[in-house]
């Protein structure tokens, strides 16, 4: 498959969404020197990876995998798998909290040293 | 206190039930459709945040509230931890319902099970952001 | 290693014994008194005891092992007893007897500080020692060689002055770089071979080629070259001479140096095996390495005017008679070889003792203050005489029965240049040794004013003890249990003549 | 049509991380941040996974801009970047050479949304043909969660305990600290 | 009915997280008892892990599948004897760590030190966990649980400096995180499961997609986050200088269980098909151990601060089992499995040694050793033991692990790395020798003569100082378990 190949573009397109976000947040959490507005980085990578995920698991033409109440699987139906979905939801929360904890240490920083800039702040320790 | 902050607070301490209520059957019917234990913890947070918005003066960060919801958010995990435990009493693995003595089918136990330990995340994360949250902004104004 | 193996706790319990008495002296020195000193003499005593014993079982052809625990694959921390370890054993704990009483006196005398830790160190020291002729392997042996350096350095440090701190430091970086090759090269044959052990005839025949085992073999003699003192790699040995004069005296004329010697030995005849050692070129290479040794130590000795400096020196260009024996391949050379660590190890000893008691008695340290002193120190000087004249190889010494074999052997290896170098050698010797015995006994005092010989007994017995033995090796060279005799049979057991 | 908004979704949510990343405003970069999770949620949805999207709307677009908001309004609005606006090389060097990586592991995927990706018939379609009659739950990824994998669970829930507790001790000695000022 | 000794595994875990959820309310409730708790948990913790090890070592590894689902659906536990044997040192020294902090003052406001005990019974469920799942996203779990519950450790102080350190760790931890996620999602999406030894049996076939490689490039740059592999490693000497004391203990434990991973990683999932001509990481891996080694070493030896220099050193002994591990044989994984074991006996020693010195006489700066070899002589023998260790001085266990070490770097013809290895017990001694200089050789420089440490905590240090000396001569004891463990691994897992 060659890489310029339309066909393989697009069939990849939401990879390659999230791989530009992950490359964004990335550069914000590395480049930026807010101590919050890393964490912000830190939460676009989380969502791209998400994305990138729950692509995985979807499947052409599919619907979420929620099968009907009665009756057996339904064979005509296709549906995406579930196992990204439930992975994720442990990962969001796992963000919420460590983003949580990073809030905590800012706030705390700033009540500290009145600076949320870690160039000055890495120079006190 | 000006009349918006009557108005938003006013609507916020509308809204909790609601929120409480959507938060129940998130939990409840996490198993039929969309949502869970944790969503609905998240929705009862919401609820609480809003409760305190809506009653500016409640002193959040005094120990009583404080230490209920550290129980709250221990008990939830503790219920799950420990109904673990119940596989093993049974005679299975750690988590493993299955064998529960119980006089249901296996299917109606995995359910009731599932429902506990949604009930338990429920609990365990409302009550653990909660305090997270009260604790960031009950100081310092 | 020939003679029937058997399994015995006594090289353990030998160890045990100076190990014990550290930990007692570690744990009482500080608080009873007089615990450093007897401690140290019951244990220099029960362990001398315990080493005759063993060499009488040795002797009768046994072989003494206690391997209790593996380490590597294959190789087990192994202690074993062979001629040649019990003859390295029996030296050090000899000499550790007489040392001791030294140690006393001078220690008492100048009321050193922090005794506590000197004596705990120098047992230490010496279960190293022993450990070092009692390794059955070459890991078990590292291991002891490092500890002995790591255990020798709080006494090069003992007066804690800059000089002395600067010394420790040299001291430690020369020994450790060369413990790190040795280990190097260790690891390098253990991949080889799968095995460490020493044994007749060497482990390494066959193994590779000529290349790797040349290399194995400069960083072999690297390493243990180190405590050898072998030029450029002896610099640590003048450094060292901060030290108290009886450390000098055990440690840097006995002890660490000859851990080096016997190391070496040890790697040549029981690692390489000598056919290998020969077959790779080695030996000429070493020959003259030891050979420019020899002759730069000595003239670098001549220009020396510390008494301790002089020994120092004359110290390297010594050992390297050893290694020049090894190196030359000749049976005679070797048992010459081997008997000149017993034999240097006495002579040395005494001329360091008596450095010692100069020191103690009128606190000088230069040659050039010493003139006319024998006057009042008639037994010093009289066993400083035996020691240089040994050291000269003056025949009815123990000198010149040892130089007398090592030509030997250059003759019969057909090494001319080598018979050459040795008689030059002796010249020398005699140049750096002379003029001090003939100043003290025949030129005016430099500073007036007599005073007396307060020195102790602890001090005067054992350099008389050791001058005694000097005299003794070189009249009667071959009575049992003496040196050459041992010498002999271990030449015969490794080249099977 | 579907691909069609949904690219356009995801050239938004581009553009809304950039400009989250360009913006000094800290509070503005939260707002951003929000309607990026809002978004992203209803991308989740698009994707067949509803329970994921709601997660998100609750957490991303919820509480984590609540938090954000939160802790801006307790220390400051703007960035004090004390360097200049221009594109950091080190940083640069680095995100790029993970994008590099990212991208080659990208290439050598199984194309979106195919069916016999081996994700999809190594485990998928095992959870999807069992779950519903050992567990008696139809919503697979709930099956997945509080039963399949409910150790993972676990671990979130101790994820959020650790979390709740640690932030507790950080701002207990702040207070003690504070009684000693006051005193 | 499985048996009971079946369920050691998950007990390994569950007791401390359990233990972890009730003690902050029994901090509330009953103020006296949480020293107690944590102790009695850490002492049943130690006795299931005996209890697993000599399970494990006679009836070879256990497989445990919780909820009673096997995988690929279900998350598997596997006790084999690498995990096995972790999980006893983890158990071990934190319980000796637990013993050491309630019997010294506590630093710490009341509160605090409930939180305190919480925060260390959470890391320790998380490493017990670590070291025995063998499921890759449920790893991921864990290692976040241990992630936070280490931040807060580091940061619990709650001082500018110790926040700033937190922070700093929680910045560099949240990356590798995210990147071991991303990893594990371009594995999961090239196997389609998430249990390490099915998609060891899958990635043979598919060994040369770059979705598989870069997903493992991600995975071990995430992972040299956790275990402060240089250039990675920028974060301990802040985060050591700065906690509380027993933070750096459990700290080290913390690097041992992500090297666990980054083992499993290697060798579990990726296995046979990896060596030196399909791909090159390992060789990066040797690389990036012994630049590590060297730079660290230098780093450490301009150090003033105590603890900054032991975290250099640390990082420097992780180059050494990062070489280990990346040599793919059987003697390097055993030299790095025995130098993880020593290196943690002979740490922890120095650090609980220091931290008594700290305590005691507010000791932090190198210079202030001046004299304490005469005032505190037990604690600095215990030092001196450890560091004995450290330095790898003949016949103690630092010196057999790199030996073992540097023989598996000949074994395979790099004679660089054994060079390397060797040079650096050259640069330890260096660092290390300096202490001792000041401690044994000068004078004490101080207005008052110090006391010496309370007896508990000698003991303590010197029995850490023992056990580091005694594991070189009875290195065979944890070999027995080490031995079959590198087998097993080479095999693939289990």
């Amino acid at each position: 498959m060659s890489v310029l190949d339309p066909a393989f573009i697009l069939g990849h397109y939401n990879y390659w969404v999230s791989i530009i976000l992950i490359m964004i947040g990335l550069y914000t959490l590395i480049a930026k020197k807010n101590l919050i507005k890393k964490f912000i980085g830190l939460n676009i990578i989380e969502t791209a990876i998400f994305l990138f995920y729950i692509s995985l698991g979807d499947i052409d033409g599919g619907v979420g995998p929620i099968l009907p109440k009665e009756g057996a699987v339904a064979d005509t139906m296709i549906y995406a798998n579930p196992l990204p979905s439930a992975m994720m939801l442990t990962a969001i929360v796992v963000t919420l909290c460590v983003t949580a904890l990073a809030l905590s240490f800012a706030v705390l920083i700033y009540r500290r040293y009145g600076t949320l800039d870690a160039g000055r702040l890495m120079e006190e320790l | 206190m000006t009349r918006s902050d009557i108005i938003v607070r006013t609507i916020a301490r509308l809204m909790v039930p609601f929120l409480l209520l959507f938060g129940a059957y998130i939990l409840l019917h996490g198993h039929l459709g969309a949502g869970g234990g944790f969503q609905a913890g998240i929705i009862f947070t919401s609820a609480l945040i809003l409760a305190a918005i809506g009653r500016s003066r409640i002193e959040f960060r005094s120990q009583p509230a404080g230490s209920k919801l550290w129980i709250l958010g221990v008990s939830g995990a503790v219920l799950f931890g420990v109904t673990g435990f119940l596989g093993i009493v049974s005679g299975g693995f750690y988590l493993q319902y299955s064998l529960l003595p119980l006089p249901f089918p296996v299917e109606t136990i995995h359910a009731i099970m599932i429902t506990i330990v949604e009930i338990g995340i429920g609990i365990a994360v409302s009550g653990m952001i909660c305090l997270v949250f009260l604790t960031i902004t009950g100081r310092g104004e | 290693m020939s003679g029937e193996v058997i399994a015995s706790a006594a090289p353990a319990i030998a160890l045990c014994i100076s190990l014990s008495a550290a930990i007692l002296i570690a744990i009482f020195g500080n608080r009873v008194r007089y615990v450093n000193e007897g401690v140290t003499m019951g244990a220099t005593l029960l362990k001398f005891l315990l080493i005759f014993l063993m060499y009488q079982a040795i002797m009768d052809g046994w072989i003494l092992q206690w391997a209790p625990v593996t380490l590597l694959p294959g190789v087990p921390f192994s202690l074993t007893v062979d001629l040649f370890g019990i003859y390295f054993a029996f030296l050090s704990s000899l000499l550790w007897i007489v040392t001791s009483l030294f140690s006393i006196g001078y220690m008492r005398s100048l009321h050193e500080h922090a005794q506590t830790r000197y004596y705990l160190c120098f047992a230490v020291c010496i279960a190293s020692t022993v450990g070092i002729a009692f390794s059955g392997n070459l890991l078990t042996f590292f291991i002891f060689y490092e500890i002995l350096t790591f255990a020798t350095y709080p006494l090069v440090v003992h007066s804690q002055t800059k000089e002395a701190m600067a010394a420790g430091k040299k001291y430690l970086a020369y020994l450790m770089t060369g413990g790190i090759v040795l280990l190097f090269a260790i690891i390098l044959t253990y991949t080889m071979t799968g095995t460490l052990d020493f044994a007749e005839g060497g482990i390494l025949a066959g193994t590779g080629g000529t290349d790797i085992l040349r290399l194995l073999c400069f960083l072999f003699i690297a390493g243990v070259g180190v405590k050898t003192a072998i030029m450029p790699l002896h610099g640590w040995l003048p450094a060292a001479m901060v030290a108290p004069t009886p450390v000098s005296a055990l440690l840097h004329a006995v002890a660490v140096v000859k851990a080096g010697a016997f190391g070496l030995l040890r790697i040549i005849m029981y690692i390489f095996g000598i056919e290998l050692f020969t077959e790779i070129g080695a030996a000429p290479v070493l020959a003259v390495v030891a050979g420019c040794t020899i002759i730069t130590a000595s003239f670098i000795a001549l220009a020396q005017d510390n008494l301790k400096m002089r020994l120092a020196y004359s110290t390297i260009s010594q050992l390297s008679y050893i290694v020049l024996a090894v190196a030359l391949l000749a049976p005679a050379a070797l048992e010459g070889g081997i008997a000149h660590m017993m034999h240097q190890a006495f002579m040395k000893i005494t001329l360091f003792f008596c450095a010692g008691s100069i020191y103690v008695t009128t606190g000088k340290t230069r040659l050039s203050e010493m003139h006319g002193m024998a006057d009042e120190m008639p037994y010093t000087w009289a066993a400083f005489t035996i020691g240089g004249l040994g050291l000269i190889g003056i025949p009815l010494t123990a000198g010149f029965i040892t130089k007398w074999f090592i030509i030997t052997g250059a003759l019969d290896a057909g090494a001319w240049i080598y018979v050459l170098l040795l008689l030059l050698s002796a010249l020398l010797n005699a140049a750096y040794f002379l003029p001090p015995i003939y100043h003290a006994y025949f030129s005016e005092p430099a500073e007036s004013g007599d005073f007396e010989d307060q020195t102790s007994w602890f001090i005067k017995f054992p350099l008389i003890f050791t001058a005694m033995m000097v005299i003794l090796f070189g009249i009667l060279p071959n009575a049992p249990y003496f040196p050459l005799e041992v010498a002999t049979a271990i030449v015969r057991s490794i080249t099977g003549i | 049509m579907i691909w069609l908004v949904n690219g356009v979704l995801l050239i938004a949510l581009i553009v809304l991380a950039a400009w989250a990343l360009k913006t000094r405003d800290l509070l503005v970069s939260a707002m951003i941040l929000s309607v990026y999770s809002f978004l992203m949620a209803i991308i989740y949805a698009q994707l067949n996974s509803p329970d994921v999207a709601l997660t998100e709307a609750a957490v991303g677009a919820g509480i984590t801009t609540v938090l954000f908001i939160l802790a801006i309004q307790k220390t400051s609005r703007m960035e004090e970047d004390s360097d200049d606006e221009t594109i950091q090389k080190g940083p640069l060097a680095i995100v790029l050479f993970i994008g590099l990586i990212l991208a080659l592991a990208a290439g050598g995927m199984p194309a979106f949304g195919s069916p016999d990706a081996p994700a999809a018939i190594v485990s998928g379609n095992l959870y999807l043909e069992e779950a519903k009659e050992v567990t008696g739950v139809v919503n697979i990824v709930t099956a997945i969660i509080a039963y399949y994998r409910s150790f993972d669970t676990l671990g979130e829930v101790t994820v959020v305990f650790a979390v709740g507790i640690g932030i507790i001790a950080l701002f207990l000695r702040g207070r003690e600290e504070e009684g000693d000022d006051e005193k | 009915m499985i048996p009971v000794t079946d369920h050691l595994p998950i007990l390994v875990v569950m007791i401390p997280v359990i233990t972890a959820y009730i003690t902050p309310l029994v901090g509330i409730l009953l103020k006296r008892t949480v020293k107690g708790i944590a102790v009695v948990a850490l002492s049943v913790n130690l006795a299931c892990s005996l209890l697993l090890a000599h399970y494990v070592l006679i009836n070879g590894p256990i497989s445990y599948h919780l909820s009673g689902v096997p995988p690929p659906l279900g998350i598997e536990f596997v006790a084999d004897h690498l995990g096995a044997v972790l999980s006893l040192l983890i158990s071990a020294i934190t319980l000796i760590a637990i013993i050491y902090l309630s019997a010294t003052i506590p630093e710490l406001g009341k509160k605090k030190t409930s939180i305190f005990y919480t925060l260390i019974l959470l890391a320790v469920g998380g490493m017990q966990g670590i070291v025995l799942t063998n499921d890759l996203f449920n790893l991921f779990v864990l290692i976040e649980i241990l992630a936070i519950a280490m931040y807060g450790l580091v940061a619990i102080r709650g001082d500018g400096k110790s926040l700033l350190a937190g922070y700093k760790y929680l910045l560099i931890g949240s990356a590798g995180s995210a990147l071991i996620l991303i990893g594990t999602g371009f594995l999961f999406i090239s196997t389609g499961t998430l249990n390490m030894t099915l998609m060891g049996d899958i990635l043979p076939d598919i060994i040369n997609s770059w979705t598989v490689l870069g997903g493992f490039a991600l995975l071990i740059a995430g992972l040299s986050t956790k275990i402060g592999l240089f250039p990675l490693h920028i974060w301990m000497p802040d985060a050591y200088a700065h906690a509380p004391s027993i933070t750096p203990v459990i700290s080290t434990l913390a690097l041992k269980a992500g090297l666990v991973a980054l083992i499993r990683l290697i060798y579990v999932i990726f296995g046979p098909s990896l060596s030196a001509e399909t791909v090159p990481l390992p060789s990066v891996l040797s690389l990036l151990g012994a630049v590590a080694i060297i730079i660290c070493s230098i780093v450490a030896l301009q150090q003033a601060d105590i603890r900054r220099m032991l975290a250099y050193s640390t990082g420097a002994n992780i180059g050494c089992i990062v070489l280990g591990i990346s040599f793919a044989t059987s003697a390097g994984l055993e030299g790095a499995m025995l130098h993880m074991i020593t290196h943690t006996v002979s740490k922890v020693c120095l650090f609980i040694a220091a931290d008594a010195m700290l305590i005691q006489a507010g000791i932090r700066r190198i210079e202030d050793f001046r004299g304490l070899a005469d005032e505190m002589p037990y604690t600095m023998a215990g030092f001196s033991l450890g560091a004995i260790s450290i330095i790898g001085i003949p016949l103690s266990g630092g010196f057999m692990s790199k030996i073992y070490v540097a023989n598996a770097a000949i074994g395979i013809g790099l004679l660089i790395y054994a060079g390397v290895i060797l040079f650096w017990t050259l640069l330890t001694a260096l660092y290390f020798f300096r202490i001792f200089r000041f401690a044994y050789f000068e004078p004490s420089h101080r207005e008052h003569r110090l006391h010496e440490t309370p007896w508990p905590s000698i003991l303590i240090i010197l029995i850490l100082g023992g056990a580091s000396i005694l594991l070189g001569f009875f290195v065979e004891v944890p070999m027995e378990m080490i031995r079959p463990a590198a087998g097993i691994l080479l095999g693939g897992g289990i």
